[in-house]
C-alpha cells in the first residue's frame, strides 16, 4: 500500500531563530503586535510503498531522522498520515 | 529649463548589500543616485527607482517577503501606477515579485546553491524603461549572484508572460542560444527578468550594477541603465 | 562510570593549580560564577596561555604597520590615510560538528573583530582543510563548511575572493576552518584602545542580538580540550548564526563610529560578556558594576554563570559617555536593534556582577583578562622514522609523463576549486578587481589608484616533514602570491592549527613553526599584526598536520598595473625566473603520483626569495609582465599549464635542464615564477633580471589550442582544462 | 487568551520543487527506493493572545495569506491549536 506522510522538522527548544526572530519583528508592521513565539521549521510530503502502514511509519521515521532533519540541531515530527487513494 | 540630471533612487532595506554599488552605477553612468529608506513614506521626487540587490531581512521566511511590506512599497506602487520606471534587481526583484507589482516568483536555484557568475541574457524587448536603448535579440554579458533565482510561475501565469510579451531578458549563451546549460539557476524558460503588464516595473536576477565599471567586471549594464536614465529624463520632463 | 563527582574547577576546564591561583587572587574561595568567568578567561582559546611565550618572538613592527597584536584586529597603512585592518580566526572545532553553522558563526566572528576597530569589513577568504573526499563524511563537512561560508558571506555584503583548499587524512576527524577578513578605515579614526578615553561612569551597552544559551563552555571545552568518545554531554549547544542580524550589527556599529558617539567598541566572541567587560575595563584602567538583570535573554531561567559566558553570537558592547546614550540608541533602533546598558565604568580595578539584586561576583578585571597564568609546556621532537623515505627525487620514475601530469592536474589539492568559489559572492561592494582564481585577490581602495592583494596559505604537507620550513614556505608563498601580482608584499595575519598542547610532540612542532614565521617574515620584512591559535585539533591520538596559516595584505600602487596569472595572448615569451633543484620531498607529485608524504620539503633561500619578488615587483611596476604566476604545488609544469588554463592560450615550451624529465617538472623548488612577456619587453625584463640577480630561463612561447612540452608530450589545453575543473565535483559524486 | 497555531505553507502542485526533487534524488543511496513525490515546504509555529480561539485563528489565517505564504505559489493550511495553558 502507499501512504502519504507529512514530517515537520523544526529547531530544537533553546537554539537561536534568526528566522522565526525576523518574522515576529515584521509582525507588528503589517499590524499584529500580539503574536510572540515564532519558529520557522520545514514541512516534507512524501508518498512511501510498504506492506503495511505500520512499516511505512518506520521508514518514515527513519528517513526524518537521517535525511530529512539534522540531529544536532533539529527534531522532527511525523503527522498522522492520510492514507493516500489506489495502488501504487 | 536646462537639462536637467535624471534622479534616480535606490532604496536600502534592512539587509540591501548591492544599494551603494547601484548608487554608484547610476552616478557613473551620468545621473543622480538618491538614497531612499525602506521606513520613510517618500520617494523624494525621483525620477526613477531601483530596488537593489541583497538579503532583505536576512531573505528569511521567503526571499523579499518581509520588505514586500515594507512603508515604502505603497509609494513604489503609487509611484509605478503613475508610469514611473522602477527596477527591481535580485533581491529587488523578488521583492516587486512579492509585492503583486510583477508576475511569478523566484524560489532556490536548481541546484540548492549560491551561484556567482557571469551570464548572458537576450534582450526580448526593448519596450521598458530599461531595454529602451537596446533591441530586441542583442545580448548582454553581466553577472548573477544568488541563490533564490529560479523564476517559476502556475502554467496559466506564464501563458499570459509570454503571449503578452512580459518576459524582458532571458539566459542564453554568448551567441544568443537558448539553453540549459545558459541557465544558471534552472528559471522556466530561462526567464531572467520579467516586466508589468505596462511594461514601466522590471526585475532581473543579474546584476547590471555590476557591470558598468570595465575595471571590476563585465560592461553589459551600461545599456540598462543609460536606458534607465534617458527614461527617468523621460519622466522628468513630461 | 565514575561515580566520584569531579570537583567543579575540573569540569569547567580549570587545572587544580589554576584553582588555587583563582584563591590567590580572591584571597577567598571563588564563588560558582566567579570559578565560570575564570575558567572561560583562563581557558587556552581566550588566554593563549600555551602559546603566549612563543607568539611574543613573533616580529611585529614594520613601517606600514598602525596596529599590531593585542588588539581585536591588527592594521597597517594603505596610503592616502587609509588602514586596511585584518585578521583571521578558526572555527575548526564547531564546524566538525555543525560544518554549516560552525563556519557560518565562523565568519560572523571575524566580521566583528573587524568592526570593532571601526572598519567596513571589504573581503572574505577561507583557507580550509578537510580529510580525503573519498570519505562520504569528508565530503558532507566540504559541502557544509562552503555552504555556511556563503550563506553568511553572501548575506552580510562582503565579498569571498579568495582562500584555500587543502586534503590530507589527518585533517578527516579534525576539519581546519580558518576565515580572514579585511576591513577598510581611516586611519586616524581607528578604534583601539588607546585612541579612545573612556570615563568613570561611561556606560556599557550590549547591542545586537538576545543573549542566550548557545555555546557556554565554547571555549574552555570545544576549542581548549580534546573531545574523546562519549563527550556529547560536554559539547555546548551549537550556535545558529544570523547574518541578517550581523549585516544591522554592521551598519549600526559603523554608523555610531562615524558620528563619534563611543567611547570604545568590542565585539562578543569567545567568554561573552565575561571577556568583551573585563577586557574593555582593563584596557581602560577601570573597573566595572555589570548587572546582569539588564542583559535580554533569550531563555527564562539563565543562571548567572550561564548569561556571564554564554557565546551567542552577533553581539556588541560600546562604551558610551551617559550623554551620548538616547543618540546611541536612536541609531540602533534605526537599524531594528535592541540596546541594553548593563555595566558603568567604576575607579579602581575592581570587575562587580550582579544577578537578581544580588552580588554574583568580585573579581579584579585585569585578573581575568591579563593575569592568565602563562606555561613554557615540555617539547620533544619527534623520534626519526625508519621507514622514512630520503628522497623522491631519487625514486626511479618510469612513467608515462602525461598521464603523471594529469594525475598532478586532477589531484584535489591542485584541481579548480571553482565548484567551491561560485558559491560565493564575490562581487559586492563592486571594487573585486580580481577574486578567487587569481594567485592574490585584488580589491581596489575606493576613491583610489590603489588596491590591496590577499592571499592566504598554509603548507601543511610541508609542516608535517619539517615545521620549520613549512611555516617558512607559508610566508614565502604567501608573499610570493601577492608579488606575482605586482603587489608589495605589507605584512601578515596568521591562524596557527595544531594538535594537543600538551602533548611535547605537538607542542615542539609549534614551537618550529613559530620559528620559521619569524625568520621568514623577518627576511621579507612582512611583519605579523596578529593571529589567531587553535589547539586540541586531534582525535585519539593523532593530530592534524601542523598547519600555520598565513593571510597575507599587500599593496598595489595602480590597480590598472595589476598583473593577471593566464596567459592572456598569443606570442608571449614564456619565462621561467628562479631556479630549479631535484626537490621532490613532499610535492603534489610524490603525493599522487608515488603515493608518498615524504622526504625533506625544498629547501628555502630568503634572499633568493626577496629578489624574486623585488623582480616580479619592479617588472609589473614597469609595465613588463604580460602574466605571473608563482610556482607551487606541482611546480613548474603545473604553474604553466594553469597559466594556460586560466588565459585561454596555449604554449610550446621546452624544459632543457639536466634533471630527469618528471623532476624538471614536477620538483616544487621555491622562489620560482613563470611569466609571460610581450616580445618589445624581452629585453627590458631580461635586464631587470640580471641585475637583481635572478636567473631568468626562456622556455618557449605562449599561442595557439596546445601545450607542447617539447621532445616530452603534448596535449590541449582543452583537455587538461576539463580534467582541472571536473575533479572535485567528480569527486563529490556530481555530473561534470 | 493565548492559543499556539502551527502553519503549514507548501508549493502549489506542478511548480519546480527543487528540495523535494533533491531529497527524492538521495533517498535510494540511503537503501529507500519506495518513497515518492517528496516535496518541501514551511512549518511556522507561533503564538496568538485574543480573546477567543476563534479570532486568534481568524487572525493566523490572515497572517498565513499576507506574510507566511505567497499566494503566487504556495498554499497554506492551518493545523488545529493546541491550546497554551495560562494567562499571557
Ligand atoms: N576555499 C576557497 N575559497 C575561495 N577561493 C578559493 C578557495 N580555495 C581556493 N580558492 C581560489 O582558487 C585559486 C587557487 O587556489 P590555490 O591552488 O590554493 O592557489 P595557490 O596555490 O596560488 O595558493 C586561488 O585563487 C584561490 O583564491
Ligand atoms: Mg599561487
Amino acid at each position: 500500500m502507499r501512504c502519504t506522510f507529512e514530517v515537520l522538522v523544526t529547531l530544537k527548544p533553546g537554539l537561536a531563530d534568526p528566522q522565526g526572530k525576523a518574522v515576529e519583528a515584521s509582525l507588528p508592521a503589517i499590524g499584529f503586535s500580539n503574536v510572540s513565539d515564532v519558529h520557522v521549521g520545514r514541512h516534507v510530503r512524501l508518498d512511501v510503498e510498504a506492506p503495511t502502514e505500520g512499516e511505512a511509519r518506520d521508514q518514515v521515521e527513519e528517513i526524518a531522522r537521517r535525511l530529512l532533519s539534522n540531529p544536532v540541531i533539529e527534531d522532527f515530527r511525523v503527522l498522522e498520515p492520510a492514507e493516500a487513494e489506489g495502488p501504487a | 529649463m536646462t537639462i536637467s540630471t535624471p534622479r534616480v533612487g535606490v532604496i536600502t532595506f534592512p539587509g540591501s548589500l548591492d544599494d551603494r554599488d547601484a548608487l554608484r552605477a547610476v552616478e557613473t553612468m551620468g545621473g543622480e543616485g538618491v538614497a531612499l529608506w525602506h521606513a520613510d513614506h517618500d520617494l523624494r521626487g525621483v525620477d526613477a527607482v531601483v530596488l537593489p540587490g541583497g538579503f532583505s531581512y536576512g531573505d528569511y521566511l521567503r526571499c523579499g517577503a518581509i520588505a514586500g511590506h515594507a512603508p515604502i512599497l505603497d509609494d513604489v506602487r503609487s509611484f509605478a501606477e503613475r508610469g514611473g520606471p522602477v527596477l527591481g534587481i535580485c533581491n529587488g526583484f523578488q521583492i516587486l515579485c512579492e509585492a503583486g507589482l510583477l508576475p511569478g516568483a523566484l524560489i532556490r536555484n536548481a541546484s540548492l546553491r549560491f551561484v556567482c557568475v557571469d551570464v548572458f541574457c537576450r534582450v526580448e524587448t526593448s519596450q521598458t524603461p530599461v531595454t529602451s536603448e537596446l533591441v530586441a535579440g542583442e545580448v548582454v554579458q553581466i553577472p548573477v549572484k544568488h541563490g533564490e533565482g529560479q523564476y517559476v510561475a502556475t502554467a496559466e501565469q506564464l501563458r499570459r508572460i509570454e503571449d503578452e510579451g512580459l518576459v524582458v531578458f532571458r539566459y542564453v549563451e554568448a551567441g544568443g542560444d537558448v539553453s540549459e546549460s545558459a541557465n544558471p539557476n534552472g528559471s522556466v524558460d530561462n526567464i531572467a527578468g520579467v516586466c508589468n503588464g505596462a511594461g514601466n516595473v522590471v526585475g532581473l536576477m543579474p546584476h547590471p550594477e555590476h557591470a558598468v565599471d570595465p575595471d571590476v567586471g563585465p560592461t553589459g549594464g551600461q545599456p540598462l541603465f543609460a536606458s534607465l536614465l534617458t527614461s527617468a529624463l523621460a519622466g522628468a520632463s513630461a | 562510570m565514575s561515580s566520584v563527582e569531579e570537583p567543579r574547577h575540573r569540569r569547567l576546564g580549570l587545572t587544580d593549580d589554576e584553582y588555587e591561583r583563582t584563591r590567590t587572587t580572591l584571597g577567598r574561595d571563588p564563588r560558582p560564577a566567579e570559578l565560570a568567568m575564570y575558567a572561560a578567561m583562563w581557558s587556552e582559546h581566550c588566554s593563549y596561555k600555551s602559546s603566549k611565550i612563543h607568539l611574543r618572538t613573533l616580529p611585529t613592527e614594520g613601517a606600514s604597520v598602525l596596529v599590531g597584536p593585542g588588539q581585536d584586529a591588527g592594521a597597517v597603512d594603505v596610503g592616502d590615510g587609509m588602514a586596511a585592518v585584518f585578521k583571521m580566526e578558526s572555527h575548526s572545532h564547531p564546524s566538525a560538528i555543525e560544518p554549516y553553522q560552525g563556519a557560518a558563526t565562523g565568519v560572523g566572528g571575524i566580521v566583528r573583530d573587524i568592526v570593532s576597530m571601526g572598519a567596513r569589513p571589504v573581503a572574505l577568504l577561507d583557507p580550509l582543510m578537510f580529510g580525503p573526499l573519498t570519505d562520504a563524511r569528508n565530503r558532507w563537512l566540504l559541502e557544509g563548511v562552503v555552504a555556511g561560508i556563503g550563506g553568511y558571506g553572501n548575506c552580510i555584503g562582503v565579498p569571498t575572493v579568495g582562500g584555500e583548499i587543502r586534503f590530507a587524512e589527518p585533517h578527516t576527524a579534525n576539519p581546519t576552518v580558518d576565515v580572514m577578513c579585511v576591513g577598510l578605515a581611516d586611519a586616524d579614526e581607528l578604534v583601539t584602545g588607546a585612541s579612545l578615553t573612556p570615563h568613570v561612569g561611561s556606560l556599557m551597552v550590549l547591542y545586537g542580538a538576545t543573549t542566550g544559551r548557545d555555546g557556554i563552555g565554547g571555549v574552555s571545552v570545544l576549542a581548549s580540550a580534546t573531545l574523546g568518545d562519549g563527550s556529547e554531554q560536554a559539547r555546548p549547544s551549537v550556535q545558529i548564526g544570523d547574518p541578517f542580524a550581523e549585516k544591522l550589527l554592521i551598519e549600526a556599529s559603523l554608523e555610531l563610529i562615524a558620528r563619534g558617539l563611543l567611547e570604545g567598541l568590542q565585539d562578543l566572541g569567545g567568554a561573552g560578556i565575561t571577556c568583551a567587560v573585563s577586557e574593555s575595563a582593563a584596557r581602560a584602567g577601570m573597573g566595572a558594576r555589570l548587572d546582569l538583570d539588564a542583559v535580554p535573554l533569550r531563555e527564562p531561567g539563565m543562571e548567572a554563570s550561564e548569561i556571564l559566558t554564554s557565546e551567542s553570537q552577533e553581539r556588541m558592547l560600546s562604551i558610551v559617555h551617559p550623554s551620548a546614550l538616547e543618540e546611541v540608541r536612536a541609531v540602533c533602533e534605526r537599524w531594528g536593534l535592541q540596546i541594553a546598558v548593563i555595566a558603568e565604568l567604576v575607579e579602581g580595578g575592581g570587575l562587580t556582577v550582579t544577578h537578581h539584586g544580588e552580588v554574583v561576583a568580585e573579581v579584579p578585571a585585569a585578573s581575568l583578562a591579563d593575569e592568565a597564568p602563562v606555561y613554557d609546556r615540555p617539547r620533544e621532537a619527534p623520534a626519526a622514522r625508519p621507514d622514512a623515505v630520503d628522497d623522491p627525487a631519487l625514486l626511479p620514475f618510469e612513467g608515462d609523463l602525461l598521464d603523471a601530469l594529469r594525475a598532478v592536474v586532477s589531484a584535489p589539492n591542485v584541481a579548480s576549486k571553482r565548484w567551491v568559489w561560485r558559491q560565493y559572492d564575490s562581487l559586492v561592494q563592486g571594487q573585486t578587481v580580481a577574486g578567487a582564481g587569481s594567485d592574490a585577490a585584488v580589491v581596489r581602495l575606493p576613491g583610489t589608484m590603489r588596491a590591496l592583494a590577499l592571499s592566504t596559505d598554509g603548507k601543511g604537507r610541508y609542516g608535517a616533514l619539517d615545521p620549520y620550513l613549512g611555516a617558512m614556505h607559508a610566508v614565502a608563498e604567501a608573499a610570493r602570491n601577492v608579488a606575482v601580482t605586482g603587489a608589495r608584499p605589507l605584512a601578515i595575519t596568521n591562524c596557527l592549527n595544531f594538535g594537543d598542547p600538551e602533548r611535547p610532540v605537538v607542542m615542539w612542532q609549534f614551537a618550529e613553526s613559530i620559528r620559521g614565521l619569524r625568520d621568514a617574515c623577518l627576511a621579507l620584512e612582512t611583519p605579523v599584526t596578529g593571529g589567531n591559535v587553535s589547539f586540541y585539533n586531534e582525535s585519539g591520538d593523532s593530530a592534524i598536520w601542523p598547519t600555520p596559516v598565513v593571510g597575507m595584505v599587500g599593496l598595489l600602487e595602480d590597480y590598472r598595473l595589476r598583473v593577471p596569472s593566464g596567459f592572456p595572448q598569443a606570442g608571449l615569451a614564456v619565462y621561467l625566473i628562479g631556479e630549479t633543484f631535484p626537490e621532490l620531498g613532499g610535492s603534489e607529485f610524490a603525493e599522487a603520483v608515488l603515493g608518498l608524504v615524504d622526504g625533506e620539503p625544498p629547501a628555502l633561500d630568503l634572499e633568493r626569495e626577496r629578489a624574486l619578488q623585488a623582480l616580479l615587483i619592479e617588472a609589473a611596476s614597469a609595465d613588463v609582465l604580460s602574466s605571473a604566476h608563482d610556482c607551487g604545488d606541482g611546480g613548474l609544469a603545473i604553474a604553466l599549464v594553469e597559466s594556460a588554463i586560466e588565459g585561454g592560450h596555449g604554449f610550446a615550451v621546452t624544459i632543457a635542464s639536466d634533471l630527469p624529465d618528471h623532476v624538471a617538472l614536477f620538483s616544487e623548488s621555491a622562489s620560482r615564477a613563470v611569466v609571460g612577456v610581450a616580445p618589445e619587453h624581452e629585453a627590458a625584463f631580461v635586464a631587470l633580471a640580471d641585475s637583481l640577480g635572478v636567473p631568468a630561463s626562456r622556455l618557449g612561447e605562449t599561442g595557439g589550442p596546445r601545450i607542447v612540452f617539447a621532445g616530452m608530450f603534448e596535449t590541449t589545453v582543452s583537455e587538461l582544462s576539463a580534467v582541472h575543473e571536473s575533479a572535485i565535483p567528480r569527486l563529490l559524486g556530481e555530473a561534470v
